[in-house]
């Protein structure tokens, strides 16, 4: 209700000085942080306390000055234009009778809401010079010129749980059971162990001879083992040709082979 | 005040004792001429002896140094040596330029610190203007600001909160000693709304004012 | 000159005034604790107002500080405040970190466990890969294995045993609370079993295990 009755009379004076500082705002519009600062700037010009400020006033003299800016051929930014819209409405609400079928806000709940936000800013920008102001870190309080360095000496213990044991051993024994890959030596006869002991009994074949029979003792019961020698031996046989040391000779398919000493 | 505090007869603790008072005075005397940064009490307990209470340690030595040329002095939960304000000028040479900080930059620290936590909607609303990616950026590296939970509304934004840096570089102890905050509190202006004066319910209007922006974010509070 | 450094009114001296002794051992203080060198009597003078004595200054402050946990030091011609060597493990954190075992560690843990007593060989015999110094060096040093009789064998090899430590951590009474591989693999433990046909033989590897060299080393058993 004071913004009301305030609004009626600003003293011819301070309506100059009003128009004065405007027109100087003008020439720094840029220097402005949007409609709300300079709605700020405009209502310290009242020489009040925010707390009376006359908002209608406030809206005329925003208006004003965007009117001014715009004779000035200065560009405002679209939120300056938005908050004049604003304005304007907000001062046809002060002026006009409350409409009883409107919903929302009435004219003077705007104006208080704007007068809290003008004030708000205010106080704003007053505590953040006084926190400026204080002592600084780095100006007029220091820190230490040499600090030490924090050694971290970083001790480690070690963990295990039962089933990272037990997972450990069955991984072990698992491994164990995967052997295809794994050459099973006592089931296996290599063609150099072949090879070396025909070197010896070879000197004997003057006739032919089956190669089963130069089989070692007990490689023959066990069919791997037997698997084993037999390519060892028929593979060493054919190292000994290759040699010119025996012939050899089958006389059909699945036939027995047969070798015999190459005499020259 | 001794000049001899240790020498006493608990010099020689026994085995897994705690260190004598004034001995983990001097405990605690090391460890924060050592660190620029504000140490924890937690931090000084973790290096002292077993058994020692740096808290208490630390208060004394607060003590101890009233009026000296260094002070020890609370920065949130620790502590740190720093040199007596009205001795900066002896430090010229030690003064770090700092960079100029922007209007928008400074207003927008004050709204952090009065309001935290505090969305970037809501530092837009204060001002009346946009807040410039810039800006922000400027207070996180400074290390004045940092980022808070995400408040519970629409889009979850995030918020901004000061930090431990900012209260060491201004000399605060906590953020309940920033300059005319509760006058600001008792003037309702760290509301969204004004106070409502018709209402009469002036006894709520306290409780009120310390949740701005928190109704929406009850989970905020511990 | 007064004899109470603290009283404000003696903070600020007449103008041209040389400031008091003990404001003059505060300004040596503040600077000995902000400068990043060890700082000359001749800087402080030119640091300090007109009149002030740094070299009276400092030696007043090194006697202050004597038996504190910082001291007033000399460093060639300059000062500087530094540690009381006494206190200089404060400037290291012990910080403990739980490792899980490596692989090589666990699986030679799990051998000894099953097989104990059980020497170098026989581990590498069974994980198929050389056991290195380091993993039975850490297994003796966590307590969880120890050196057992050396085997009647050629060369007189020493065995490995886990310990009590061994069975506490672990949980278990005695280490043939461990459970055999019929049961690890009803446990979902041992799943991918082979493709091998001669399965037969399966039942009988098991039994083999848990006697497994033991044969060698009767005179191990109570």
């Amino acid at each position: 209700m004071s913004s009301r009755a305030m609004a009626e009379g600003p003293t011819v004076s301070a309506e100059v000085a009003q128009r004065i500082a405007a027109e100087t705002l003008i020439v720094d519009v840029e220097g402005f942080e949007g409609p709300l600062d300079l709605l700020l700037t405009l209502a310290r010009s009242q020489k009040v306390d925010l707390r009376h400020i006359s908002i209608l006033a406030l809206a005329r003299q925003y208006l004003e000055f965007v009117e001014k800016a715009r004779a000035f051929r200065i560009e405002l930014a679209a939120d300056y234009l938005v908050m004049a819209a604003w304005l304007a409405y907000l001062k046809s609400r002060l002026l006009l009778p409350p409409d009883p079928t409107e919903d929302g806000p009435s004219g003077e709940e705007l104006a208080a809401q704007l007068a809290f936000q003008l004030e708000r800013l205010e106080a704003m920008r007053d505590v953040a010079a006084r926190l400026m102001a204080r002592d600084q870190k780095g100006r007029d309080f220091f820190v230490r010129g040499v600090p030490e360095r924090l050694e971290r000496v970083r001790k480690v213990t070690y963990t295990a749980s039962l089933m990272d044991l037990m997972q450990a051993y069955a991984r072990i024994r698992t491994r164990d059971e995967f052997r295809p890959f794994v050459m099973d030596r006592d089931r296996v006869m290599t063609m150099e162990e072949a090879l070396e002991r025909m070197r010896g009994l070879i000197g004997f074949a003057g006739s032919w001879t089956d190669l089963a029979s130069y089989m070692p003792e007990g490689w023959d019961s066990d069919p791997a083992r037997r698997r084993s020698a037999t390519a060892s031996h028929f593979a060493a046989s054919l190292e000994l040709v290759k040699a010119g040391k025996i012939l050899i000779r089958q006389g059909e398919t699945f036939a027995p082979i047969e070798i015999k000493r190459r005499d020259d | 005040m001794t000049d001899h505090p240790e020498d006493d007869q608990n010099k020689e603790p026994p085995l897994f004792d705690a260190p004598s008072l004034p001995e983990q005075e001097r405990m605690v005397e090391a460890i924060l001429f050592a660190s620029v940064a504000p140490v924890s009490v937690a931090e000084m307990n973790a290096r002292m002896p077993h058994g020692a209470d740096g808290a208490l340690a630390v208060v004394r030595l607060r003590q101890r140094y009233e009026g000296r040329g260094v002070r020890v002095v609370p920065v949130g939960e620790a502590w740190a040596i720093r040199t007596a304000p009205d001795l900066g000028y002896l430090m010229s040479r030690e003064s770090t330029e700092t960079r100029k900080l922007s209007r928008a930059a400074i207003e927008t620290l004050a709204i952090i610190a009065y309001h935290q936590p505090c969305t970037r909607a809501e530092i837009e609303e204060i001002r009346g203007v946009a807040v410039g990616r810039g800006t922000l950026d400027q207070l996180l590296e400074l290390e004045w600001i940092r980022v808070g939970r995400r408040r519970m509304t629409p889009g979850r934004p995030v918020t901004f909160v000061v930090t431990q840096e900012f209260l060491d570089h201004f000399g605060l102890e906590n953020a309940r000693d920033l300059p005319g905050l509760k006058e600001l509190r008792a003037a309702g202006l760290l509301q969204s709304r004004p106070l409502d004066t018709s209402s009469g319910e002036g006894g709520d209007k306290e409780a009120d004012q310390s949740d701005m922006f928190k109704g929406t974010d009850a989970e905020e509070d511990p």
